[in-house]
């Protein structure tokens, strides 16, 4: 008991490092990649408090994928190095003592838990097996907070759409210049061409087995992205023109099933975002399905940002 | 105390961390890092909230953590939005700063 | 029976454990940046190879080995090759600042 | 046997954190790259020892999630830090 308290204590002093060492290191390259490395150690710490659907998500989309559109982002920009402290030290010390105070205020109530601890936990359980599905939390964001989910996609359209609208207007309808062109290395290639049906594989794993253990289609979307994207940074295959039917049909999907399928609960189950008795598996199985793919894409051309090449 | 609450401290301490670099440094990229940390923060106080909620042979509640999935999917979606302003910005301005002043005049007032 | 099955995992995990520390000690120590590549796989491939080896005999069942054995091969092809690339990078005049 | 193998994946977040300091206070980009590469590899040796440690088997692909992307933001890093500052409209990427 004790070895697992002191890795855990061990682990959050680490976490906390490396969170701190993105803020303050000089370099904004160096505080990246810290970000990357935070990324997979936070994955830890969401599996070491049994949240593995959380440790999934985050493996995922907080470390490759945003990691990924940092890494793109400072070999762009450049920032110069350290020059700019531009709050004088006054300034900032008392900034450092307001954050310190909201620091120790939330602190104090992680330290003090309240004397009856509530917890939705049992009703989950009890009413799961209504959904026919054996992951609470996937019961939770297909049944309970279904709303929240749809909502969600919706958001990721959303950003998706004011990335797009970014582009110049010589290259709107175009391609997406992904920020990393390469030269052809073979080396690269061959990463490309192996690591993609693997992920694919994996992909159509997490999508399947989200139902009964943890998973879902939220990280095997991500796995598409990031495949998608690898081949795409490989030359492999390029981008497709934002304008193309096929992508918009994709992207809107599965947000679009879910809409349809949470509407229909009008009619056959008395309320929004209900499902009729019995039925309540095989919609939300092939919801599962439709978002994994809309999802992939939607995160794949948000990794690749807005269009800058105009077709030919 | 027990592990969830030291995650817990921790989860504080980077929200504080986070909100710091959030307000002082300058360079949007570091602000875009900085407050990616505020948000893991919070998520990780939720994720404690959720393992005290543990009951009925789960490890813990599954309401949170399935609104700490929906948030993280979520903050990405801005974080890219964010990062494609900042691309926008840079290319239109030819700088990437959300400092208004030039550094002259910072010198000038801190003397 | 158990106890030898006990034995071997202590002993490959161990081993597996000590080429992490070798692998860091010589991120560490080496004096350039390919030999410290160097040390570095040693603790993606054998490190991580003979845990794996270790835990096999305490995995639930045998889908869950092979998918043990399936992280490792991964890590293993990945590793490789992105040491491959990181090594081409540095030939050609280094990474940038 | 469980304390056994959370001792070990402490030991091993031990290097990982010894290896970090170690690296992150040197200059240089290629070092640093190196460094989450291999924290990389300590996460999933990690979470390998916790799955078995803890016998919660979906660990197992929490693993496999991150020996998939970290490869993904490693080359996405070579890439971006050596094809150089001067990324004009005239390098295109292949094939294109």
């Amino acid at each position: 008991m004790t070895v697992s308290l002191a890795f855990d204590i061990g682990l959050a002093g680490l976490i906390l490092a490396i969170g701190s060492w993105t803020v303050f290191a000089r370099n904004a390259q160096a505080a990246v990649i810290g970000f990357v490395a935070y990324g997979l150690l936070l994955a830890i710490m969401w599996v070491r408090l049994s949240a593995v659907d959380v440790a999934l998500t985050e493996a995922a989309i907080g470390s490759g994928m945003t990691g990924m559109l940092l890494l793109g982002a400072v070999a762009r920009v450049r920032p110069a190095d350290g020059h700019a402290v531009l709050v004088n030290l006054p300034g900032r010390i008392v900034t450092g003592l307001l954050c310190g105070m909201i620091s120790a205020g939330l602190a104090i109530a992680s330290l003090s838990p309240p004397e009856t601890i509530r917890t939705l936990a049992p009703a989950v359980m009890e009413n799961l097996s209504q959904s026919g599905l054996g992951n609470p939390v996937a019961g939770v964001l297909f049944v309970y907070r279904a709303l929240d989910t749809l909502l969600e996609k919706v958001v990721v359209v959303l950003a998706l759409l004011g990335i797009w609208s970014l582009a110049p207007d010589r290259a709107w309808g175009g391609i997406p210049g992904l920020r990393i062109y390469v030269q052809p290395s073979s080396t690269l290639t061959l990463l490309a061409q192996v690591l993609p049906p693997v992920g694919i594989v994996v992909a159509i794993y997490m999508c399947w087995v989200g139902a009964k253990l943890p998973g879902g289609a939220f990280q095997g979307g991500a796995v598409l992205a990031a495949m998608w994207l690898l081949a795409t940074i490989a030359g492999l295959q390029n981008l497709p023109s934002i304008d193309q039917f096929w992508l918009r049909f994709l992207l809107v999907i599965g947000p679009a099933l879910f809409l349809a399928v949470g509407l229909a609960g009008f009619v056959l189950a008395n309320a929004f975002l209900a499902y009729p008795d019995g039925y309540a598996k095989p919609l939300i199985v092939v919801i599962e399905v439709s978002l994994t793919l809309s999802i992939g894409v939607a995160l794949g051309m948000l990794g690749a940002g807005p269009p800058e090449r105009s077709q030919r | 105390m027990n592990a969830a609450t030291w995650f817990g401290l921790c989860g504080a301490a980077l929200v504080g961390v986070g909100l710091f670099g959030f307000s002082t440094n300058p360079d949007p990229l570091r602000k875009i890092l900085a407050f990616n940390l505020v948000g893991s923060g919070a998520f990780l106080i939720f994720g404690v909230i959720a393992k005290r909620g543990a009951a009925v042979g789960l490890g813990g509640d599954p309401v949170p953590q399935a609104l700490v999935i929906t948030a993280i999917v979520v903050a990405f979606a801005a974080t890219a939005l964010a990062i494609a302003l900042l691309l926008r910005l840079f290319e239109e301005a030819g700088e990437a700063t959300l400092d208004s002043n030039n550094s002259d005049d910072i010198r000038r007032n801190e003397f | 029976m158990n106890v030898i099955l006990n034995v071997f995992t202590v002993l490959a995990i161990s081993a597996g454990a000590f080429f992490f520390l070798a692998g860091t000690v010589g991120l560490l120590r080496f004096p350039d940046t390919l030999t410290r590549l160097h040390a570095l796989t040693k603790a993606d491939n054998l490190g991580l190879g003979l845990i794996i080896l270790g835990l096999l005999p305490l995995t639930s069942g045998p889908i869950q080995a092979m998918k043990l054995i399936g992280v490792w091969l991964l890590v293993q092809l990945s590793g490789a090759i992105v040491m491959q690339l990181i090594a081409q990078a540095i030939r050609r005049g280094g990474l940038r600042e | 046997m469980t304390s056994f193998l959370v001792g070990i994946a402490g030991f091993v977040l031990g290097t990982a954190i010894f290896g970090l300091f170690g690296i992150f206070l040197r200059p240089g980009g290629t070092d640093r790259l190196m460094a989450a590469q291999l924290i990389g590899t300590d996460s999933i040796a990690i979470l390998l020892l916790l799955s078995v440690a803890t016998e919660i088997p979906p660990i197992v692909d929490v693993a496999l999630m991150l020996a998939l992307l970290a490869a993904f933001a490693a080359v996405a890093f070579i890439k971006s830090a050596t094809s150089g500052a001067n990324i004009s409209d005239a390098e295109e990427p292949r094939g294109g």
